[in-house]
């Protein structure tokens, strides 16, 4: 069996009196698309960022392609090429979106504009982000140059997925990705998500939107209660075990319980 | 009924909304984007008003540069608390930095006899280290910025005045034995205007500062961690070296305003400053950055400085009562955020 | 009337009543005169920023003079240089440049003297008892301008003790100094300053303060002890409220200066000066122009000369 | 592989978590709950600390009462400033309403010849006038409070040495025609201890808006439309109003001050409580109120009144420089702070 | 056929460039339970706040017992009889759990102490809000007097349920009331919503369970990029047909298409 790309083992973070994770267990395969579903405040957001450096968990430990890592900012886990679509997106709404999308790695001029007077290279960032765009249809963005506040919540959604998908190296976090989009945007991020699986990133994908969960992933993994419940092949089970399961209406065969 | 409700709908979510643009609505959008615009209308405005009652008492190159003068201390201060008030903080310690740092320059050339090079390398990283101080206890300790730099305030204004023992060193001291501490008075006349370095200074600073802030990562992130600190962590921002970097560079400003005041009064003297404090966080009010973080320009802050000098000036000649002027400074303090939330409702 | 003169008058702030006076004297003088009077004033007491704008302001305004009470005597020197240079003529009011002749001419009252009238009074008012007497200082503020020094030191060397250094106070030794308070010279500070001084020792019979306002804060103190009769308050002013409170016996001596007089002296010297560019002359034998000092109390002791309320009065604020 | 995991978290959820309840975190908790008492402890520890150290020249019944009277101007403006603050706002015009209601009540009865009753009224009613227009421009025209007292500041201040022609009236006069202008100067002795009115105004008002806010419908208002304005409007609070009365209570406690003050100094006098909203802000900091609103108790302002009053009184009796006690005092906030961060993580 | 309790015609609701409410028609029958789905952003929470007063509609008009009403304030909805449990919650955080639940209808002591001294009535109001969580089941809240913030995210959803449950006289508003909740305060919800709807009082659910909603629900409003998309009955429809006509898989019969 191969090795897990990213794997954690006992991972606990407490908000004040309440536990977020408790004792959870994760793990992604190389090239797979993960889908993580659970019931509102079950965690599932509490564990991807504490996969990608954003909360730094009270307990347990996280490897990426078999080394230990202890992320304490979330740009580390960007340095270290995991990519996160955060639930709450983590835009800032005053900047444009190409600022947006090049925020904490931005590219500069070439020559001494560049290494001594630090100027951005604004035209190739535009352009770079233009192309993003393109990529997922958004074509109605007219001015790449607008500010994030102008744009409509599925406007912003897919802004922060192609962030994702253009700088993605090793992981890539979808974390509802497609809670704020129309149909045809929706359809255009499950397209999206194929094509970087098919460049051989895995992805992590958290939707409550089961019929999407179920046309693109590999295996999903249930969370419960703060903590890995089960983990089941789409091909195996109906959506309406996994809403049970997720819910604890019922429960899953022994087999599939993690440990 | 319509047969394709569907479509036609989810195109409209991502179009944009034509319908309510009307004139007011293009100004109000214009302003928007251009947040130094307001500013920079009551500037001009104000000067030919100032200009007609006045004549060419008021509108000559000379009065006109002289003005510039008069706002050089609040300037270059108002860019310091400009770039903390970005980050949705504020500085309360500015006038008390600025003048420590003159003190220090001083008393370091004079009382200890160094020479004048280190005694002023030493005031800008004291300056320095203490905006730091700042910066740290406000991303770190996490503590509200208005307290922190409330009590920093008191401390270095305190530390001031016993470390000065109150002397004031006198020109023409400065002037015989440390010319480099005067150096940003040093005038050129260009026609009838008269330059100081000191007000050369603060346009200069102001350029690069908006420069910075505009063109470069750095100057990004201090918007980014004004607007939404969370989000700007999550995009890759780190938030504490951003605001402990500017909170230090805002204490090197403030050192370097305190340098530019000896030029300015010639002496150093322990007592000045004592208005830099609100005078700034005025001229970047009138400015039009917002005091939320993450919005406005700081070439507004220049603005707003040179406003207040504008009607400072202009009342004066015109021989209205200075407490007039404070009344009207209020109420252009007022006027101003009203205008500033009337222009964000287009965003809202 | 683009040929007629115009005068500046810079007042350390425009809320204080002895500057709110001294505009009045010099605006009258103007109309008279018929020079054209711009008045400035610094926002707080210590505000000398907004005086060097002010001085700009009136070389900007083609003023053919200054009239200067200064919050920081040397810091305003380089700008009233310039403003020299450019052909006005500075006439420092009420307190003295440092140097002095960094102004054209000084028209003041000698501070020193003021002091040092109300500290002889004092001594000699107590009698034998002064060499016991319990000593409270009243002063302006830390920053320990010069019209505060050397008040203080005035007062010091009138009552009969050693002043050590006289450019500041604090630095003295004698036993019967209880301590030093500053007040901002209000009403507010007077009082707090003076209830810190009476926790220190409430035996306290002798109070210099620096001026009438700060004298009344004090009186409120003692009288809320119920001390207010057997305590000696000396001040310097000799405003009318403060001569009306010489006679209501909350003060027991100030000495009286004139800030009209200052002011219109100061108006007569620009005019003349506007006219053939004489430069008035000081006081024989001192560096400064004196407009006079006069003790005003109802209660004369010998070898002091001094005035009675009512002539006070007649002169107060004069 | 539990049996049960299911009920056995589920119930975890809604328990609660003992695990970490160490010491420190039951001090945490129990100083969480009551956020007056860290104010308490400090005031009563300083107290201790100076008495041991200076005898009984500090701990005796005059210098414990002369404290009181000296802060209480501080402790009645720092009851208007707690209430603002609490609604996640602050006033910077407390010093200048403060001052210009005791000169209309002054002036009223001296210039005017009017009753002295009616000019009491006057002033407090254009106390309670200024305070209504700030809340109306924080709440209706959604200003932010810093700005509008910022710009009332200047405007009243400025307003008030226009009218009052920076006229003092004199205590003597005050006594023998409107004594009731100095009610609450009057002192009552009890032993060594002396009390005034005033003193006792601050403190039966304190206690006062502590019942208030702690057992009235719109007590409850005040703290809810502090913590989260919007979840208060959506939970049936009307915001806007709550806010108005909240500063037009606050500019009525000012007019209050302004009346109490002429008792303190005996006279009226417009120069007077330039320092009124530094001061009363460092009380509300000390005491232990959150400048993000909602939490904290109004008498936590008034121990925070007191220590600082404590620390004058007692570094000016141990013959310490006045600039050591605004050394120490800037310390002081930023610690108190920084405790008040500490013991609010137990909630996060 | 019987006129409906609370009626809406072309309701609009702009926020900035997005049209939350876009020409959207309701209806809630006496004594029904009405549940309300749709896709995250499609509106209905800005339909309900519409209804309740939150927010003011930019056009359109709504009928409360054949009475039109022009709601400009939450608590104008309150007095009518309208209770709403918010999505966000509308809690004070650092207030008790009594405070919050009368926040804005306190009760004063009898007397003087109540008309004079305007003293609140803590021990009436503890005494109620105790019983009214313990109809609920949420006995494991030790303390009445604790605030608000100290409590699990499901206790803060249950306490406001039971303040609108307690005060709903005309009809009661529930946002999405399970999201944060457990399955068995989930449960004990649903049992509630049933005893209210038995009082005589109609309910509208906001959920995106649909377990739940096919569980309690007499008629299904499926709102649809800021419209009344169509009404189903759901016992003449699945689940998953439900789901497929709100996120627009499928199209609903033209009968059920509305207006
Ligand atoms: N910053 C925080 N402070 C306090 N509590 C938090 C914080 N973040 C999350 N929690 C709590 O931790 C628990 C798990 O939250 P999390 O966001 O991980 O859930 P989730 O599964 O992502 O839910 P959803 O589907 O609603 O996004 C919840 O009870 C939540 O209230
Ligand atoms: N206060 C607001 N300001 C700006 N936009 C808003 C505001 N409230 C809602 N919106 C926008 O209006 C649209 C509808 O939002 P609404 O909250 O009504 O959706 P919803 O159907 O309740 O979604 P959910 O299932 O996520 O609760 C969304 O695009 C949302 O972003
Ligand atoms: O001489 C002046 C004094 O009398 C006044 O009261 O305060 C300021 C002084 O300069
Ligand atoms: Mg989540
Ligand atoms: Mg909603």
């Amino acid at each position: 069996m191969t090795e897990p790309l990213l794997k954690a083992r006992g991972l606990v973070k407490r908000y004040g009196r309440v536990t977020a994770l408790d004792h959870c267990d994760f793990d992604l395969m190389p090239g797979e698309i993960l889908a993580v579903i659970g019931d509102n405040g079950a965690g599932k957001s509490s564990l991807i960022k504490a996969l990608s450096g954003a909360v730094v968990p009270d307990a347990g430990e996280v490897w990426l392609d078999g080394r230990k890592v202890r992320f304490t900012a979330p740009t580390q886990g960007r340095e270290a090429g995991i990519e996160t679509v955060y639930q709450t997106l983590a835009m800032s709404p005053a900047l444009s979106i190409a600022d947006n999308i090049f925020m904490g790695r931005e590219i500069r001029r070439p020559g001494i504009m560049g290494s001594v007077f630090r100027m951005l290279d604004r035209p190739a960032m535009e352009k770079f982000a233009r192309e993003k765009l393109s990529e997922l249809g958004l074509m109605t963005i007219q001015n790449i140059n607008q500010a994030v506040e102008t744009l409509s919540g599925g406007q912003r959604q897919g802004v922060a997925v192609a962030r994702a998908a253009a700088f993605g190296s090793r992981v890539i976090i979808l974390d509802e990705p497609t809670a704020a989009l129309g149909v045809k945007e929706s359809r255009r991020v499950l397209d999206l998500i194929q094509d970087v699986r098919a460049r051989g990133i895995p992805i992590i994908l958290i939707s409550h939107n089961m019929p999407h969960v179920f046309e693109v992933a590999d295996r999903v993994h249930v969370h419960r209660l703060g903590r890995r419940h089960c983990v089941i092949d789409p091909k195996d089970y109906t959506m309406s075990d996994a809403v049970a399961f997720m819910t604890g209406a019922k429960e899953p065969p022994e087999a599939l319980l993690s440990a | 009924m319509t047969d394709n409700p569907t479509t036609a709908t989810a195109d409209r979510v991502a179009e944009f909304d034509q319908g309510r643009k009307g004139f007011v609505h293009q100004v109000q959008h214009r302003l928007h984007v251009t947040p130094a615009l307001v500013p920079l209308i009551v500037l001009v405005g104000s000067i030919a008003v100032f200009g007609a009652l006045l004549g060419n008492k008021f509108f000559s190159p000379f009065a006109l540069t002289l003005i510039l003068q008069q706002v050089q201390i609040v300037g270059i201060v108002g860019a310091a608390q400009a770039l903390v008030i970005l980050t949705a903080g504020i500085d309360l310690s500015v006038g008390a930095i600025m003048v420590l740092s003159s003190v220090i320059m001083g008393q370091f050339t004079f009382r200890y006899g160094l020479p004048v090079e280190v005694a002023v390398v030493s005031g800008l990283a004291i300056g320095t280290a203490i905006g730091a101080f700042n910066g740290w206890l406000v991303s770190a300790m996490k503590l509200p910025p208005f307290i922190v730099t409330l009590g920093m305030w008191q401390i270095v204004l305190a530390a001031n005045f016993l470390y000065s023992a109150n002397e004031t060193i006198r020109s023409q001291e400065i002037a015989s034995e440390a010319p480099l501490l005067q150096i940003f008075g040093t005038t050129f006349k260009i026609g009838g205007a008269v330059f100081t370095v000191g007000a050369i200074f603060m346009i200069v600073l102001t350029l690069i500062l908006a420069y910075v802030l505009r063109h470069t990562a750095w100057g990004r992130h201090v918007y980014a961690v004004g607007d939404d600190p969370e989000a700007a962590e999550l995009s890759g921002v780190n938030v504490r070296a951003t605001l402990i970097s500017v909170y230090a560079l805002s204490g090197l400003i403030c050192a370097f305003a305190g340098w530019a005041l000896i030029g300015r009064i010639g002496s150093v003297s322990p007592t000045s400053g004592q208005l830099a404090n609100i005078d700034s966080i005025t001229a970047v009010v009138i400015g039009g950055i917002s005091l939320f973080g993450g919005r406005g320009s700081i070439m507004g802050m220049l603005f707003g400085a040179v406003i207040v000098g504008v009607f400072s000036l202009g009342l004066r000649l015109m021989g209205a009562d200075a407490q007039w002027t404070y009344l009207l400074i209020g109420v252009l303090i007022i006027f101003a955020v009203a205008i500033d939330q009337w222009i964000r409702k287009v965003s809202a | 009337d683009a040929d007629s003169t115009t005068a500046c008058l810079i007042t350390k702030t425009d809320t204080n009543p002895f500057f709110v006076k001294m505009r009045e004297g010099a605006a009258a003088k103007a109309e008279e005169l018929g020079i054209n009077l711009l008045s400035f004033a610094g926002r707080v007491d210590g505000d000398h920023e907004t005086q060097v704008a002010a001085i700009e302001t009136c070389i900007a305004e083609g003023a053919k003079g200054i009239l200067l009470t200064a919050s920081d005597t040397s810091s305003i020197v380089p700008a009233v240089k310039q403003a020299r240079d450019a052909g006005l003529v500075v006439i420092a009011l009420d307190t003295p440049l440092s140097p002095i002749d960094a102004a054209d001419a000084t028209f003041a009252t000698d501070n020193f003297l003021a002091g040092e009238l109300i500290g002889q009074w004092a001594a000699a008012a107590l009698g034998d008892e002064a060499a016991n007497a319990r000593i409270g200082m009243l002063d302006l503020s830390v920053s320990q301008p010069t019209v505060g020094v050397l008040r203080d030191q005035g007062f010091l060397t009138g009552f009969g003790i050693d002043v050590k250094d006289a450019s500041k106070w604090g630095d003295e030794e004698d036993p019967r100094i209880v301590g030093n308070e500053v007040t901002a010279g209000n009403e507010e500070g007077g009082r707090t300053a003076m209830e810190n001084l009476l926790a220190i020792d409430p035996t306290i019979n002798v109070v210099y303060t620096i001026n009438e306002p700060a004298a009344a804060g004090a009186y409120e103190a003692l009288k809320s002890i119920g001390r207010e009769n057997d305590v000696l308050i000396v001040s310097v002013d000799g405003g009318c409220p403060g001569v009306q409170n010489v006679v209501d016996g909350v003060i027991g001596a100030t000495s009286q200066q004139y800030p009209l007089l200052m002011a219109s002296k100061g108006i007569e010297a620009i005019a003349a000066f506007a006219k053939d560019g004489t430069l008035p002359q000081p006081t024989e034998g001192k560096d400064f122009f004196d407009t006079g000092v006069a003790l005003v109390t109802d209660q004369p002791v010998d070898g002091v000369d001094s005035i009675d309320t009512a002539e006070g009065a007649d002169l107060c604020w004069g």
